[in-house]
């Protein structure tokens, strides 16, 4: 067997060095995404986290070398063009921070659609000339109005599940239509022994919050319903009860110095509804 | 409800209200008025400020009336 | 909205309401009733269901509150 | 209220509401009750379908309770 | 809601709201009380201003509300 | 709001809510769980169809989300 | 929703919601706390004003009163 290139000795040796220093690794995929958009997250990220680059293999050589139990469980996500991603902020604090670097980009041609990309009918920046034919090329309906080139009818361009196509990726980004989010895209982080997949990650404190909500007015209904006296339902318990004594007392027409405005507001009410 | 109709009804004609008059407008409508309802009323109203209440009716709806 | 409340008056009291009545009783409560005004209400209250009203009344909220 | 509250206490009881029940039990929350209008409350009372009408008024959503 | 009716029986007669005049009450209205649901009634409403919940409870929107 | 909290835990876990069990489970949580009351919920929770009332709390506007 | 409702068991309890307490309370509950959705619900709820969140949902009426 050839003995492997020392700069792959040494690469290996480092990133293994650097998990085992690190509270966090993820293992991310750049799939698509661009130098220049790299250089900026990587920038954007600077002295939170460390990124590398680096073929799967080595990935996985490093996992293995690092001295942190379990980590190998990350094996499972090192596929295609992904990078290793350490730090010493909390697992879920990454996946977060990694999602906000997310950006839209231009499509370039040959990438799927992940949703229905569309044309709005519009006046745009063109004037007449070539472009014309460029877009009527990839199928939209033009004309010439007050001397730009205008979109008559809003159409999906690419399906959701479609292939962008060249053409159409240039067209699209000629409209400043950017189809695609490219960021670092975590498929799975590793923390104190535990391997967290995307959707325990993508547990967010929005949808926490909302379940929160849900929670506590599971949690209120079940106590009104049991009329379980808990200060929570207690003031909608009382209200109920005011309601219900205001209701009976109208309809037995018991008038008393603490009601007296219910028969009025109902006299008002009715001799409005007569007068309407 | 006769004895609260009759009560607006002598509000709205400026009058003040009291046992006697409410009682002669039911009467004269056809109601044989009890004096004891007469007096929780009047005594009633005197604590409210119908003015007040009218004003607000616009806004403030009536807790789950029976017709 | 005196008259209204004299024919709730009336209605209230199981009776017909008719101008003849609805008159008298206004003319108790300290109101110079106009005929004419008599004669609109009593005949655009013939045309109407009044407990059929009164009943989505309590369920409708108040348009307008009286001045 | 005192009265009308001691009535849906002596009915979530079920227990009929007379007026010796809701005398009692409006005394025993230190209220001293009257007589007429423990008749008054329970004669009516008589007349309407309370678990109707409680149906209803429960039926009204009650908004936003300070908590 | 007897516990309920009967805080409020209390409230309505100005009776500060103990679990000692709460239970007499029921028991006079003949329920059973319990000891624990006695306790956290009262112990909730120690935490709550009736005066302002019942205000709002009048004042809340019922039945009309906007779709 | 402890008890009742718990209660949906063991309900979510697909457990049977009984004394034994809510009491554990607060315990673990901290908090000294009261007798009367762990069985006043648990009994009246056998009287209702738990599903069902998620069901409809759900459905209600929990909406007002978090700034 | 096992874990939110342990979550908010321990916040109505008094205690810092941590993994290890979350964890202890789930188990007892008879559930197999999943380490990962331990550690990212502990982080959300980190960043989000409980308190706020659930006055925010006391102020939403709730549909489903008692009977």
């Amino acid at each position: 067997m050839r003995k492997p290139a020392q700069w792959k000795v040494e690469l290996v040796d480092q990133v293994a060095k650097e998990i085992s220093s690190s509270n966090v690794t993820a293992i991310v995929s750049i799939k698509g995404l661009r130098n220049k958009q790299f250089q900026d997250i990587r920038k954007s990220l600077r002295g939170e986290v460390k990124i590398r680059v680096m073929r799967g293999t080595l990935i996985k050589k490093a996992l293995e070398k690092a001295q942190k139990k379990d980590i190998k469980g990350l094996e499972q996500f090192v596929s295609g063009q992904v990078a290793v991603v350490t730090g010493n902020i909390g697992a879920p604090v990454l996946y977060r921070r990694l999602e906000g670097t997310k950006q839209r980009a231009p499509a370039r041609g040959g990438e799927i659609a992940d949703h229905d990309i569309v044309v709005e009918a519009k006046e745009t920046s063109f004037p007449p000339g070539p472009m014309i034919s460029e877009f009527q090329k990839v199928g939209l309906q033009t004309a010439i109005e007050k001397g730009k080139i205008v979109i008559k009818k809003e159409a999906v361009l690419v399906k959701k599940g479609e292939v962008i196509t060249p053409e159409k990726a240039k067209v699209l980004e000629r409209l400043e239509i950017f189809p695609l989010i490219v960021g670092l895209d975590v498929l799975g982080a590793y923390e104190d022994g535990i391997i967290f997949t995307k959707e325990s990650l993508s547990i967010t404190p929005e949808q926490v919050a909302a379940d929160v909500a849900t929670a506590f007015a599971r949690a209120k209904a079940l106590a009104l319903r049991a009329t379980f006296m808990v200060p929570e339902v207690v003031p909608e318990l009382l209200a109920k009860a005011k309601l219900e004594a205001d209701a009976l007392a109208l309809a037995a027409g018991f008038l008393t110095e603490s009601n007296v405005q219910l028969f009025i507001l109902k006299a008002i009410r009715e001799a409005n509804a007569l007068n309407a | 409800m006769e004895y609260v109709y009759g009560a607006l009804l002598l509000h709205a004609a400026g009058q003040e209200i009291d046992e006697e008059k409410l009682k002669k407008v039911l009467t004269e409508a056809g109601v044989q008025a009890d004096e004891a309802r007469l007096k929780a009323l009047v005594s009633s109203l005197k604590e409210i400020n119908i003015e007040e209440v009218l004003k607000n009716a616009a806004a403030a709806p009536v807790a789950a009336a029976p017709a």
